[in-house]
């Protein structure tokens, strides 16, 4: 899978973009997120309050509970503040 | 019915789309526009925008579609702006043409509250030598909200 | 706060206008606005509009004056064409800016609901070789009602 | 005072302004209303129905009810239809 991230999400991780195969036992975007969170560090700060974190899967807005695959592309964000 | 979406670096042109939509057939009789500009917050001096390539269209392609189908309307033009910007300078802009104002009046407030709660857009504001990701407010939330009821 | 009116047979230059009110000052943050438009309706091929010089300004000024008083505006814009007009050609161009786009786009609407029901403006529609002076419509009666509520 | 007519008002009496000392009788717009419909022909037809029109006295809109005097501006003419 692809994982991207934007705004202070990528400024704390160090990167915009990976690959990842899908771990096992990570079933839906909030798996996902904790698994990447459990990594510490930069994704340990950025992952670590979920209030303050959007995802979306293949270019749409999900909630947590979304289930994610190994072809599928996820983002993690701030909410959004355009317009 | 005609819709522009884009997203750009480069400044845009207010007058012309609006002109282009006033235009693009007989039966236009209003265009409503909105144009957001970078304030200056608490001594913000610049400002850059990030967003998600891809989502981003298909975000605002899926609202525009939602407003063709609630109001009945003769044209729409979004352009929203990435990269940096000063204070001043024009963000976005979202133009609706219509037969009435009502419709078109509507449908772009209706686009401006989505554009800012679901459009996959960042702002990094510069004060001086320090940068802030601006939060998202919940005044833009319930401006959105009030869109399903 | 600036508040420019203007009366006049030449087009305008929405655009700039906008711009204008953009860069007015640092705490702008949104302008909306709205370009009235002639419609082809029934066959309409041009149209002349009519005005009562003096009272025109009147009316005008007393409304921005009223929208400044309800609104936090940093900025007021009306234009009202008069003459001969094309279908296509722009009629009006009311442009309101503020620090959020609630504010301007309430502005906006107040504004263009009053210009519709109180400013001393007639329309005479050409069809052809036939001309018609445009009726009222009760609907704009009842737009510019609701701000009274 | 000083006579203004607009739009198909205007048309209909065949000139867009005059000049008028205020007529013995006439107290409010809605007399001076009478008092020139009365005149027949074009003013017959552009004061036949009240409903239709419109009244301002010195560039202010009013009702019939509104008292004119000698130096007053008084303009008569269709709801209006700009914007």
């Amino acid at each position: 899978m692809t994982l991207l991230y934007f705004a202070w999400v990528r400024q704390k991780i160090g990167r915009s973009e990976e690959r990842l195969v899908l771990p096992e036992g990570v079933r839906t975007v909030g798996d996902l997120l904790a698994h990447l969170g459990a990594r510490g560090g930069g994704y340990g700060e950025a992952f670590a309050d979920t209030s303050r974190l959007r995802a979306a899967l293949n270019q749409a807005h999900v909630g947590l509970d979304a289930v994610v695959r190994d072809e599928d592309e996820v983002a993690f964000f701030p909410p959004v503040t355009g317009g | 019915m005609s819709a522009r979406i884009q997203v750009q670096t480069d400044d845009f042109d207010a007058g012309a789309e609006i002109a282009t939509l006033a235009e693009a057939s007989g039966g236009v009789g209003a265009v409503a526009s909105f144009v957001g500009v970078v304030r200056s917050t608490d001594g913000v001096t610049s400002m850059t925008l990030e967003h998600y390539p891809g989502m981003t269209e298909r975000e605002i392609a899926h609202h525009v579609a939602e407003a063709q189908a609630r109001w009945p309307l003769l044209g729409l033009t979004v352009i929203h702006r990435i990269g940096k910007l000063a204070v001043g300078d024009a963000i976005v802009l979202v133009a609706a043409a219509s037969a009435h104002r009502q419709a078109a009046f509507a449908a772009c407030e209706f686009l401006v509250d989505y554009l800012k709660t679901r459009a996959p857009f960042w702002k990094l504001e510069e004060r001086g030598g320090n940068t802030d990701w601006v939060s998202a407010r919940a005044e833009d939330d319930d401006a959105a909200e009030r869109w399903r009821r």
